[in-house]
């Protein structure tokens, strides 16, 4: 028993000041949550999110803060975990903030914002695209990106319309995400007639996915479209090149990152189509340029991944709407953005506003290539899936 | 009518044969030593007998029961391995079906205590870190009916059970004369202790007979008396007694009736006096330098 | 002298479970018990349990189990599944969750309890992983692939506010008591039922405050429980008598006089910490709806209650004919076959027990985060399990409790550690504190030696930071104290005669540290690019335990050579001498 | 017919990358009948330091193409040789008396720990080698379609080199015969003035040197990696280990080799047999597999039954 009493003690002795240090968290400035995976497999999305906002932060401090005060980011790593992310959104109710922007990945931002709904706080997710998200009815849960059936509709329209195929595939990665752009892309696939030849998924963790491809191969298809990871794809397109297959690759915008092309190769990647929302520097709105001159200026290199773009944007809204309410309550400002908050002008385009489950309107995606030097840009044809949506619609 | 029966028993292992073609029998009651020069295959014949290794050839019946059967056709050989690994699931199956096919049972060691054979080890195995009466009560253990449920919910009978085992324990302490020491742990005790706490752990199951492999090995020659003094006790209280051993004084002192084997064959079967003259024996010991008498 | 023989199960040193207890009880309440903390608190205790769940199979049997999490996912994925799609209240599926795991565990194990160690091992870990896969797979359609399943319910129970119901727990209450005392004479039997009769049930109806009734049954609970203590360490009729008369008298004292605040507090707290519904009636009776709000404080107090109930199931299973049988498998298999044990069954009992065990654990995790998904299932959380067990000792159960502060607590707390906590205010002190006393705890036997290597921790850990006025060094500081410490602890014996070498090995690192400045102290400029100790959580996590396990093999709290206790001709009474335990254990 | 090939030729690479690795795990089971968890890190380590090499010091001599990569790869053997040698060292040669459970935590330890640095090291984004290396190398074209990159060759050259060598010389030369004395018995061939503890280093230094070994070729070949590579990639390794039959080299090989051909085959005639998903599912069916064979052979394929002695 003195073995125990020895252990409780030293414990004690750590407890002790951790649970001071833990305190320090009260008062005057306005606290904004950060919760995102800076730990685990998709840390590097979580760290880009925080360079984002707390460029952004910075900036307004420097311009004397929010209605007078100065803004504060609390972040919290949830290692894009169920059971983690809800430990830390207990540890952000605990910190007081205002709202909370995250979680990176579906499965993450669920319990979260169960919590945050329960405590009355306003919830952005800037990258959670499950649907399921918002049809709990959460008065105060919104999110920036865009669905996952929009994107899927979009890329029909894209392999259909402008590659002009009639037999296309789907491959996905099993996570959330991926699982659940990939499913409605084969629903809108059939309803506009083509012929989905080919529906499988990638073990993310594997290295090798030749057996995978020779398959696709077999197949000949006129497209497929990958809703997974840029890592992954990378491997698809390197692995595809070695083994001389002629695949027509159409990547989701979970693959709209460089690293893609770095892991595949110039000529492997070159030739590949992507659906994704713009990048900045193609965004002619200030608002974008600025932005991404800034984040160049302070880290060397343009945001990589377009969700640090929408982190940055989540953020933006939260403060634009704290300075129309004049008001730091969450019922007030998710009121705010319900209601009044419209055509915004954005960082990702305009928000033209959210609807009453908390989605963000319109679409604003646009079809990238990947050109000869590996460089993603802007392809000149580009389809229209609000005439087809108005169609599908009548 | 006997007790054990041994029928032309054999056992392989790989390329060579450690027992062949063994057949003895044992009468209730009898004290019979196997003795033999090292790698004679004594051992493996308690072995085989105790279920540990499975027998080649041969049957071995234990009170009118079969206790070892073996079948040279393969199929049912491999039936048995497939039920064993296999058909498990549901208790008692594997036994069920082969009791159709009127095969013989797959008894595992435990089984064979059940059916009232308890066995000592060469080398001592006692449970080294727990206490004296602990280990005795492991003998007791596979009388006692108390499951989970009984423990978790504290039941009446359960306690009961429990005390009756702890009393038996300390009553076959009593009779091997290590009662005063039954809270020590095991591996402190002196080495003759530690036999005769193994002979005691393998009484504790109420065994008809029991299997003594080498219990004089490592004992002086006061301790060696005192053991002979206690088989003799345990053969009084009715149970039969077959025994390994090396030392030729014990065997010769205790005996009604010995076996000589050699290279896994019986070269003499008789009392210790006529053994003692047989031709083959001594030439079988002189074969090889330890001659102990 | 049979009939003088007594036999009695090793006797619990109460003092230290009651003292623990109380503890907890009170924990929530305590001033650094904010909600984020709470909440990790019901998170460990979920974790306890699986710990002890585990320790039946790794620590009585001796078993290898790196595949528990598949278990604990069996029970949280049939809870959630249940409530969500057939809406049966979440508490209500633990018997199905036990079932399911259970049977579970005797399916797969079955056919592989023959393996020997290393090989079960691995075949545990290989049904982690197929369970892992198989649910992210929606295997069935029913387990909602990678996203999992949301929605599980939260715990909620009828509250019954009105008489009978009071007057049926007071029949039960009562009953208890006339039965646990029915030896004690007949002034404690009929006298102390009268008392609890009239104090418990009189009291709240004359005050007519409904509320009260909850309280009145709490202390008619107590009584009887206080009362069963009071008789299992043989106190006299009289000091029960005055133990009961104390309780109703404080009881009585309190609602007199606060009865007001008492059904205030009652009526606040239901409303802060439940979901109260409408009274429905059930057989003239009538029932208030209750469910759990998200707060943790009653999560904190359910999880408590099961902790409790687990560790008197375990000990009560490691004292019996059962907990032997994995006692002497653990032991020497060959001979407890031999001694007519029949190993197999032996080994399957503990792995359906620990498994069973592992899905309630299940049912609460479910209960408590509403989501359950795959990843909160991986090998990981097994590798985590394993350690609990291992590291505070396997078969001990304060070493459970002791192994969970360390694997899941420890880890969740280092969150608060901001790069400062390193090298700021306190926080190289406690660290410091936290390797000297361990080693030093370590190193009892001999005291002066070990004084003196602390002091050469000290200096390596203090002499840099100071030299160069760098706090960034105190990180490099607690790493060479780390060095130094395993090196200590490898050449323990001769410490004397190397200490030399320590301190020469000391001097040049210092040396080295001054020539390079303070540019050897790791960036801790807050922001992406500097060190944060959440980057490397898992990576302390993992040097712990390889130190752990290099300093006490056997675990931080050994398993007590447990069985019986020791029986003598006399009465029972003094546990066996630690000293023979000692060198058995360590 | 064709794509049986292809799939074929596809399932012989990875597998031979699972049998390097797996040699690490058998040689280790081997000496001291110990699950060395932290040797998928320490390859995955050979990884990192190969990119890292690569991408730095050597950066300078990628022209030099195959020699660079050897260079390369011979450095960070030695690397992870000596690394492996350490956490022997470190982590295990304190417990080898301390009973079964702790060198497993102990194990497990220094793998979250080689982890951690290895995703901080990386700033956990995957890592990519060099672009074009080794890309200049004659292709195998058999029938049609079929056909082995130049890359592919080398990396199942080089795997069936490793193993004969590794085989030969356990076989054949004294420290093999020395190490084989080792696996049986410690005290025993310490009486034949066998030095153990050296016997156990040298195991521990070729090990994980050839885990480094297989580290520069996966990332070479696959071009990119990143700091889960070890967990993923190793758990396999380990297993194909198992069910080859642990402790034994031929038999991690042949174990390595099922492993990769059954998964590309699951993952290539899955569907058609009508399981969905099936690369999704291939590793359960891994699984599946080696319960199976454990159960029906508890010492894995060509593992030896050793009855205990009584």
């Amino acid at each position: 028993m003195k073995r125990i009493l020895a252990v409780t003690i030293l414990l004690a002795l750590v407890l002790g000041p951790l649970s001071l240090s833990a305190r320090a968290q009260e008062g005057d400035p306005i606290l904004i949550g950060l919760q995102g995976p800076m730990t685990g497999d998709f840390a590097y999305e979580g760290q880009g999110f925080e360079q984002a906002i707390s460029l952004l932060v910075d900036q307004i401090n420097a311009e004397g803060g929010l209605l007078g005060r100065p803004v504060e980011l609390v972040i919290e790593d949830d290692a894009g975990d169920p059971t983690q992310s809800a430990l830390v959104a207990d540890r952000l109710v605990d910190a007081g903030v205002v709202a909370v922007i995250g979680a990176y990945n579906s499965t993450a931002t669920e319990p979260a914002s169960e919590i945050y709904n329960e405590e009355g706080i306003l919830h952005i997710t800037p990258s959670s695209t499950a649907t399921r998200l918002t049809e709990k009815g959460f008065e105060q849960f919104f999110r920036v990106c865009f669905l996952d059936d929009r994107q899927a509709l979009f890329a029909v329209m894209a392999m259909a319309d402008v590659l002009g195929a009639q037999k296309v595939g789907v491959l996905h990665d099993n996570s959330t995400y991926a699982q659940g752009l990939a499913e409605w892309t084969r629903t809108y696939a059939e309803e506009a007639g083509l012929e989905v030849a080919y529906f499988d998924a990638i073990n993310p963790d594997d290295q090798d996915f030749t057996p995978t491809l020779t398959n696709i191969g077999q197949a000949d298809l006129d497209a497929i479209y990958f809703t997974g990871y840029h890592a992954q794809g990378g491997l698809l397109l390197r692995q595809t090149a070695e083994l001389g297959l002629d695949i027509q690759w159409v990547m989701g915008n979970a693959s709209n990152n460089p690293e893609m092309v770095e892991i595949a190769g110039v000529d492997a990647a070159a030739g590949t189509f992507i659906t994704t929302e713009p990048l900045p520097q193609d965004l002619e709105y200030p608002e974008a340029v600025e932005f991404v001159e800034a984040f160049t200026e302070a880290y060397g290199e343009p945001p990589a991944s377009v969700w640090w773009l929408l982190a940055a944007e989540a953020f933006n809204v939260i403060v634009h709407a704290i300075e129309e309410t004049e008001s730091t309550d969450p019922e007030v400002l998710a009121a705010y953005l319900h209601e009044d908050f419209a055509d915004y002008p954005g960082l990702s385009g305009p928000i033209i506003g959210f609807d009453e489950k908390g989605d963000r309107l319109g679409t604003i995606h646009a079809l990238y290539e990947i050109d000869e030097e590996g460089v993603i840009t802007y392809y000149p044809e580009q389809p229209q899936p609000e005439a087809e949506e108005a169609e599908a619609d009548a | 009518m006997a007790l054990l029966e041994v029928h032309s028993l054999s056992k392989d292992f790989g390329g060579l044969r450690a027992i062949d073609g063994l057949s003895f029998s044992l009468s209730p009651g009898e004290i019979l030593s196997i003795i033999g020069p090292n790698g004679a295959g004594k051992t493996t014949v308690f072995n085989v007998i105790t279920g540990i290794y499975p027998a080649t050839t041969g049957t071995v019946v234990f009170d009118g029961q079969p206790l070892v059967e073996t079948h040279e056709r393969r199929s049912e050989r491999v039936l048995r391995r497939l039920l064993t690994s296999l058909g498990g699931w549901i208790p008692k199956l594997p036994e069920l079906i082969l009791a159709r096919l009127g095969m013989a049972p797959i008894l595992r060691p435990h089984d064979v205590v059940e059916r009232g054979i308890a066995r000592t080890f060469q080398t001592i195995r006692l449970f080294p870190r727990l206490t004296v009466l602990e280990n005795v009560m492991a003998g007791e253990h596979h009388r006692g009916r108390a499951g989970a449920l009984g423990a978790l919910l504290r039941l009446p009978s359960e306690r009961d059970e429990e005390r009756r085992i702890v009393e038996r324990a300390i009553q076959r302490l009593e009779f091997i004369g290590l009662a005063d020491k039954l809270n020590e742990i095991a591996h402190n005790l002196a080495y003759g202790d530690q036999r005769r706490l193994e002979i005691a752990r393998a009484l504790a199951t109420d065994p008809k007979l029991l299997v003594l492999d080498e219990p004089a090995a490592g004992l002086n020659e006061a301790e060696g008396l005192a053991l002979m003094e206690t088989i003799r006790r345990i053969r009084d209280k009715g149970v039969t007694i077959l025994l390994i051993e090396h030392d030729m004084k014990v065997v010769m002192g205790i005996s009604d009736r010995i076996i000589v084997l050699d290279d896994g064959t019986k070269i003499a079967d008789g009392t210790p006096i006529e053994i003692q003259q047989d031709a083959n024996v001594i030439a079988a010991y002189l074969g090889e330098e330890e001659v102990e008498v | 002298m049979d009939q003088a023989l007594k036999y009695v199960r090793r006797p619990s040193s109460h003092l230290w479970e009651i003292g623990l207890l109380a503890l907890a009880l009170a924990l929530p309440y305590m001033s650094f018990m904010d909600r984020s903390r709470t909440s990790l608190a019901v998170f460990a205790g979920i974790y306890v349990m699986l710990g002890l769940s585990l320790n039946v199979i790794v620590g009585y049997a001796g078993l290898f189990q790196l595949g528990h999490a598949a278990f604990f996912g069996l029970g949280a994925y049939t809870a959630a599944i249940l409530s969500i799609d057939y809406g049966i209240t979440i508490l209500a599926t633990i018997p199905i969750a036990i079932l399911v795991a259970g049977g579970a565990a005797v399916l797969v194990t079955k056919p592989i309890l023959h393996l020997r160690g290393d090989y079960l091992c691995i075949v545990t870990i290989a049904f982690g992983e197929i369970f892992r896969i198989a649910v992210t797979n929606n295997v069935f359609g029913i387990t909602g692939g990678s996203n999992g399943l949301f929605g599980a319910g939260r715990p909620e129970f009828p509250l019954p506010w009105l008489e009978p119901v009071p007057a049926i727990m007071l029949a039960i209450i009562l009953a208890l008591h006339l039965l646990g005392t029915r030896k004690s004479g007949p002034v404690l039997q009929w006298g102390g039922a009268a008392v609890i009769a009239t104090a418990y049930y009189l009291l709240p109806l004359g005050l007519d405050r409904k509320p009260l009734f909850v309280v009145s049954m709490a202390m008619g609970a107590v009584a009887v429980i206080a009362g069963a203590v009071l008789r299992s360490n043989r106190a006299s009729a009289r000091v029960q008598m005055i133990v009961l008369v104390g309780i109703v008298l404080a009881f009585a004292l309190g609602t007199v006089l606060g009865a007001e605040t008492i059904t205030g507090e009652i009526a606040y707290s239901m409303d802060e910490y439940f979901n109260v519904d409408d009274p429905t009636t059930i057989l003239g009776v009538e029932f208030t709806p209750v469910a759990f709000k998200r707060d943790a404080r009653p999560y904190y107090y359910l999880v408590l209650g099961f902790i409790v109930l687990t560790v008197v199931g375990m000990r009560r299973l490691q004292n019996s004919r059962l907990g032997r049988a994995w006692l002497y498998v653990r032991e020497d298999q060959l001979a407890a076959e031999a001694m007519g044990i029949d190993t197999t069954q032996i080994k399957l009992i503990a792995f359906a027990i620990g498994s069973a065990w592992a899905g309630v654990a299940g049912v609460l995790y479910a209960s408590r985060f509403t989501v359950v998904a795959p990843e909160s299932f991986n090998f990981l959380q097994s590798v985590i399990m394993f350690s609990i067990v291992v590291l505070g000792g396997s078969g001990s159960i304060p070493g459970v409790l002791v192994g969970t502060l360390g694997m899941v607590v420890l880890p969740e707390l280092l969150r608060d550690a901001a790069p400062t906590f390193m090298y700021e205010g306190a926080g190289p002190v406690v660290i410091l504190a936290l390797i000297l006393g361990f080693y030093l705890y370590h190193a009892q036997d001999r005291l002066p030696a070990a004084v003196l290597e602390s002091a050469a921790i000290a200096a390596a850990f203090f002499l840099p930071p100071l030299l160069l006025g760098e706090p960034a060094l105190y990180v490099v500081g607690i790493l060479m104290a780390l060095v130094m410490l395993i090196a200590i602890a490898r050449l323990r014996r001769r410490t004397a005669r190397y200490l030399p070498w320590v301190a020469g090995a000391l001097a040049v690192y210092t040396i080295v540290l001054l020539a390079a400045g303070g540019s050897l102290g790791p960036d801790l400029s807050d922001g992406v690019s500097g060190f944060r100790i959440m980057d490397w959580r898992d990576g302390l996590m993992g040097v712990a335990m390889v130190l752990m396990m290099m300093l006490r093999p056997a675990g931080l709290i050994p398993e007590r050579r447990r069985g019986i206790a020791p029986v003598t001709v006399e009465q029972p009474s003094e546990p066996i001498p630690t000293a023979a335990r000692q060198q058995t254990t360590v | 017919m064709e794509t049986f090939l292809q799939q074929l030729i596809n399932g012989l690479t990875i597998g031979g990358f699972y049998a390097v690795v797996a040699l690490g795990y058998t040689m280790v089971y081997g000496v001291l009948k110990l699950i060395n968890f932290a040797h998928g890190d320490m390859f995955m380590w050979g990884t990192l330091a190969g990119w890292g090499l690569l991408t730095t010091v050597f950066a300078g001599l990628l022209d030099l193409d195959l020699i660079a990569v050897l260079i390369v790869a011979i450095v960070v053997m030695a690397f992870i040789g000596l690394l492996g040698m350490t956490i022997e060292r470190v982590a295990y040669r304190p417990l080898r008396s301390a009973g079964r459970l702790s060198p497993i935590i102990s194990a497990l330890g220094a793998a979250f720990a080689l982890q951690a640095v290895a995703r901080n090291v990386s700033e956990a984004r995957w890592r990519t080698y060099p672009e074009g290396l080794l890309k200049e190398m004659p292709d195998l074209h058999l029938s049609g379609t079929v056909g082995l990159s130049g890359l592919q060759i080398l990396m199942l050259g080089v795997c069936a080199a490793v193993m004969i060598g590794l085989y030969l010389f356990v076989q054949r030369t004294r420290i093999g015969t020395a190490m084989r004395a080792v696996s049986l018995d410690h005290n025993v061939s310490r009486l034949m003035g066998i030095n153990v503890d050296r016997i156990i280093s040298l195991v521990f230094f070729i090990g994980p040197a050839l885990g480094g070994l297989a580290g520069v070729m996966i990332g070479t070949y696959y071009g990119s990696f990143n700091f889960t590579l070890g967990w993923v990639f190793g758990l396999k390794a380990f297993i194909a280990a198992i069910l080859g039959g642990i402790g034994n080299i031929p038999g991690a090989v042949l174990g390595g080799f099922i492993l990769g051909i059954s998964e590309t085959m699951v993952v290539a005639y899955g569907p058609d047999l009508g399981l969905v998903d099936a690369s999704a599912w291939k590793d359960a069916i891994a699984y599946v597999l080696l319960i199976a064979i454990l159960i029906t052979r508890p010492t894995g394929i060509l593992g030896e039954t050793v009855a205990e002695k009584v």
